[in-house]
């Protein structure tokens, strides 16, 4: 293994640890009643978020769902601020607005989670149009579920991007499940590759639990972007350890399902690689040390932070017409 | 007679009229497993497969689907899980559903129930917490539903599923735990009778659905003080209780409306508009409405709180009512 | 030829006929003002409707959309309640409440034309689903074209239509324009057939000019559709010959284009056919004069007929909360 | 100084204004093609395609896609058409468009411009004929501009275009072949000021969009049988001129407002609840809303003329309110 492609490694290590420790955090603040509101984590599902935005540039854009924390946090976005947002406080990225579903931090380019299924699809091809129409080189990325390829906007989005040869790359994070329904029980024909493929957009399949995957996939794909070749589609398949949101047990899943899935989750997979090429545990345990404890650290943070003032409810809704608050 | 919840009480009153007419059926995402609330809970089993449709994220075809199903005759209940996924589907309700029988001039008329959980519900922000029932009410061609009590919402159920007309029926989402009596056979409730929520003299308070609860406190704690409210839960918007509103009002000469829904276009102009129409301006003394102001749902609690109308701002717009 | 094949045709040039009969007569009403609002003809393009529908049976049900004069003649709708439907008369299949864009017969199974593109689709599968659920063998036929597969309900209608096995055939018709844009600009990947495919509707493509070809596709997928084996899609290639409205001139075409296309069109065609295997002219010109008389006299016949009584246009609206006029 | 029609009047506002701001560039089907209704003519050979975008037939990614470019610093302008297309396109307007300044609590400002021609248009029937602009109202975030003249419409499209605020235009269907003067360079007109049609004191009369020249002719008639109405063109109705209206109603204490929408859910409602709330009922004679019943809009010409306001209607309207 040769020293660079061991640091990239250790990067994708990392960040999936940042972002597990992240959602660990949370759930059990949620628990504990400090975050309020639905939760939904990603837990299972880091690599994805992880190995496509390694590939991504600071001035790129990308849009992400309601299973957002993962993309915000491998894009760049502050931890505090974040950490703040779903607590609901003054300091978070969306002055405690938005909450976990519309987790957002525009200074990394990410332009925001989306309490709608598929809502991010149209955004991120406009998005993508905007930039070139200023002369940018940026390219936008657009994270979905399998269960969004069932909504028009995915047809549509798909197809104007192709159209107008737009600098996307598509990522749909195919975990087998939208909300309490399997996939394969709502979606037709061969799947997402094919729905693409149709619409003038090409894609590979990826292991999604499989984070140096997904890397290398994600970097040829954004190479031909970046190329002029217009968009790309990965289809990353993966596994949603935890229930639909934070309160869900998910109790119609086959007993052992989640056990037997728990042995395929990418960062146990990618640490037993990064050992079985002679890392050291102690720096692995390190990484994963320090994730936990900048999280647990945002926590107490949030925790301890100030409640917006209320003021700043009548604030941000628009310049012209503002509603004015009664005296 | 059971006592039950409000999502119990609609579960049995669709389960009921499920078990009645074999031409209802149901659709939506995750219905097969209860649904969102357990609404549906145990309908799959009853039921099975075909008439109770755990369907695609795909709501355009949710709506539209349904709208097909009921020109050939069956009776959907097209669940619509939150309501704001409603925005994804308004081509099929406002520019089908809702004129197909009069383009048509008669032809079909598209008996379904729209059931759209709305409102703002455990600091879920502003995609998932709107309450637009105005909309509806201007647009010809459908009746709106906004229960508040597990009877009225069980009542009204029946009453929709039963009507050939669509109807767009709210399911109150903040107020699903709420526990009432429940009749053992669910009667038909008729649309457009307000129901009464206290008796009095000094003013008049008018509400549906989440800000029931909130005027039901209000009242109290003006009795308390001395101020005999006339207070009522309109149930539906439309048609609405014209008849019940005017009444009062022309008794009390003062009317507030209390509606959850921002306060700019929302029904309570329509009904003090109404009302000054019909009555006149002098035969009222004051004239107020308290709603959500002009922004949207925010995610934080107290920035919730703050905007959200509650029962101390309902006494406080009712005492200022009072001052002349 | 046999006598059941030249028979076939007869019947297919008859329908035809009766279509053009019928739009041209109103296209003539509507430049001298006896037809108001919008009204879209589907001249050059008869075979599809004409060439599906001769597959139909009368408890069989179709859907269309803005252009629908022809699907709803070829599925047997009555002229006399069409013409005065298009003259806004009391007479008309909607009381005169919908005109061209919303002509309708369910008396025939015809459940609607439609003002939204792709607004038939959802409908068409949910129509099906309805019938089967009632225990119905009848099937149902959704018209629309190259334009609506770039909306939403495209892809969610045939996922759904898939998903559900439902008895749907989809047409595509094909005539390569969408109002004043042609399809190529603003279609992407490889058509509709594989847009179909990768949605698990299989389907083919036709000469949608070709009414014999229509019929002999649309019998073949029409009987698997009725052996159960779910959806299917017709995509047939055809050519709008007038603008997109009765008042589009549509000067944005290539010179000489569609002089070019006339060349080809269905009726010529078919009747070419015909003769040249052996039908006698004479039987033709009687066909096509027994429509154009037929529709001419439908046109007089609606000009006389009297308006709706203005206490009409408050019912069918609702059962309750209806409207009251004011007194 | 040119006198051109309402049509050309905002062809030239989008076109000054794309002239002036690079950033500034148009999405919809068949624009590159002049738009529907030409509105566009000329664009494309002078900006290019790539700021001239004829699209698909993909309502909800036109809405959504110029959303996301307007995220980035561009500053669409978003065609629908038709505005009963936009119902193809709600989720990206209501849920993501109007709410994305606020749930990302001020990180970007959707500075899109979303035209949508409306009303009632030449026998063209339900589906192509509806007026919601109230709607639009009642949800936080947008601004909502409904012009009747072309010197209005041009003014408020050009502060529209230069708004960081999403701004909801209704181009008057109706009214594109009304003519009227238009200043070579087209100033921007502030959002939220009345245009008085007429100085009264008999009874104040409000209305917008297609309603403004059926006011004007009503007024006239009303004129020479010796009533002296206050008449008005809001021009928006987000922000609207509450000031001018309340000031004009506590003069003649008598209002009346006619719009083309339905009257029940209409904005005619906001506004008398506004006036009643603000001056207080004591302060008003009678008042009365004018629009189209709660009837979806028919085909046949004399169905659509018998529902539709016309001058003849408002003339009635006002001489009852002054008959006590
Ligand atoms: C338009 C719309 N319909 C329904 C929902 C409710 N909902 C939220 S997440 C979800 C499941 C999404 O599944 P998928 O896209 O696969 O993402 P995952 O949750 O599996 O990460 C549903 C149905 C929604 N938010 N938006
Ligand atoms: C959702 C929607 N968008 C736009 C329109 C306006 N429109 C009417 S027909 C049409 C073109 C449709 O093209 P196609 O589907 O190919 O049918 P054709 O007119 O070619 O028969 C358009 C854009 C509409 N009616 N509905
Ligand atoms: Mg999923
Ligand atoms: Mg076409």
């Amino acid at each position: 293994m040769s020293g660079d492609n061991r640091a990239r490694l250790l990067a994708l290590y990392a960040t999936m640890c940042r972002i597990r420790a992240f959602e660990e955090t949370a759930l059990a603040a949620h628990r504990a009643g400090e975050i309020p509101g639905p939760l939904h984590v990603s837990i299972g599902q880091e690599a994805v978020a992880t190995g496509v935005c390694l590939n991504l540039q600071a001035d790129d854009r990308i849009t992400s769902n309601h299973r957002g924390h993962g993309h915000a946090l491998a894009k760049g976005a502050g931890v505090a601020g974040m950490m703040e947002e779903l607590f609901g406080r003054a300091g978070g990225h969306c002055r405690g607005k938005g909450g976990s579903m519309h987790i957002a931090d525009f200074s990394v380019g990410m332009l925001g989670a989306n309490g709608v299924v598929a809502g991010g699809i149209p955004i991120a091809v406009g998005a993508a149009q905007g930039l070139r129409m200023l002369g940018s080189s940026a390219i936008v990325c657009c994270f979905f579920g399998d269960g969004a390829i069932n909504r028009g906007p995915f047809l549509e989005g798909l197809n104007w991007a192709s159209l107008y040869d737009l600098p996307v790359l598509f990522v749909c994070e195919d975990n087998g499940v939208a909300a309490f329904t399997r996939a394969e029980s709502v979606t037709a024909g061969a799947g997402v590759l094919a729905r693409a493929e149709a619409l003038g957009v090409a894609g590979v399949s990826v292991d999604g639990n499989d984070a140096a995957a997904v890397d290398d996939a994600a970097s040829r794909l954004i190479a031909e972007i970046r190329a002029g070749g217009g968009p790309r589609l990965l289809h990353a398949t993966t596994y949603r350890l935890m229930g639909h949101t934070s309160t869900d047990p998910a109790r119609w899943r086959e007993a052992g399902e989640v056990e037997a899935a728990r042995a395929h989750e990418p960062i146990l997979r990618l640490r037993a690689r990064l050992l079985a090429e002679g890392a050291a545990m102690k720096a692995l345990d390190a990484i994963e040390g320090d994730a936990w404890a900048e999280m647990s650290a945002a926590r107490s943070a949030a925790l301890a932070a100030p409640w917006p003032d209320l003021a700043t409810a009548w604030e941000d809704v628009q310049d012209i017409g503002a509603a004015q608050e009664a005296v | 007679m059971a006592d039950v919840t409000l999502i119990e009480a609609v579960r049995l009153a669709a389960l009921q009229e499920m078990r009645r007419d074999p031409r209802v059926w149901v659709l939506g995402e995750d219905v097969a497993r209860g649904g969102l609330f357990g609404q549906y809970g145990g309908f799959v089993e009853e039921f099975g497969p075909q008439r109770v449709v755990s369907t695609p994220i795909s709501e355009s075809t949710i709506m539209g689907a349904g709208l097909g199903a009921a020109l050939v005759g069956t009776r959907p209940i097209i669940e619509m899980r939150i309501f704001d996924f409603v925005m994804c589907a308004m081509d099929e309700l406002v520019n089908q559903i809702a004129k197909i029988r009069y383009m048509f001039g008669g032809q079909a008329k598209p008996a379904v129930v729209v059931r759209m959980p709305h409102g703002i519900w455990r600091n879920s922000a502003a995609q998932h917490s709107q309450t637009l029932e105005s909309w509806f009410t201007h647009i010809p061609g459908v009746v709106v539903a906004v229960p508040a009590t597990p009877a009225d919402a069980a009542g009204l159920l029946v009453s929709a599923i039963r009507s050939d007309d669509p109807v767009l029926f709210f399911d109150p989402k903040n107020l699903f735990p709420r526990r009432g009596a429940l009749a053992d056979i669910i009667a038909p409730l008729p649309f457009g009778q307000a129901r009464k929520i206290r008796d009095g003299k000094d003013l008049t308070i008018v509400s549906w659905s989440a800000a029931v609860p909130i005027v039901e406190e209000a009242v109290e704690t003006l009795a308390a003080r001395g101020i005999s409210a006339d207070a009522m839960d309109l149930r539906t918007l439309w048609p609405w209780d014209e008849d019940a509103v005017c009444a009062s009002a022309a008794r009390t000469g003062r009317l507030l409306v209390v509606h959850e829904a921002v306060t700019t276009g929302g029904f309570g102009g329509e009904v003090v508009a109404r009302v000054v129409e019909r009555l006149g301006p002098g035969a009222l003394r004051r004239v107020a409405r308290l709603g959500q102001p002009r922004v949207p749902v925010p995610f934080a609690p107290p920035l919730e709180d703050a905007l959200k109308p509650d029962a101390a701002k309902v006494v406080a717009a009712a005492e200022s009512l009072l001052r002349d």
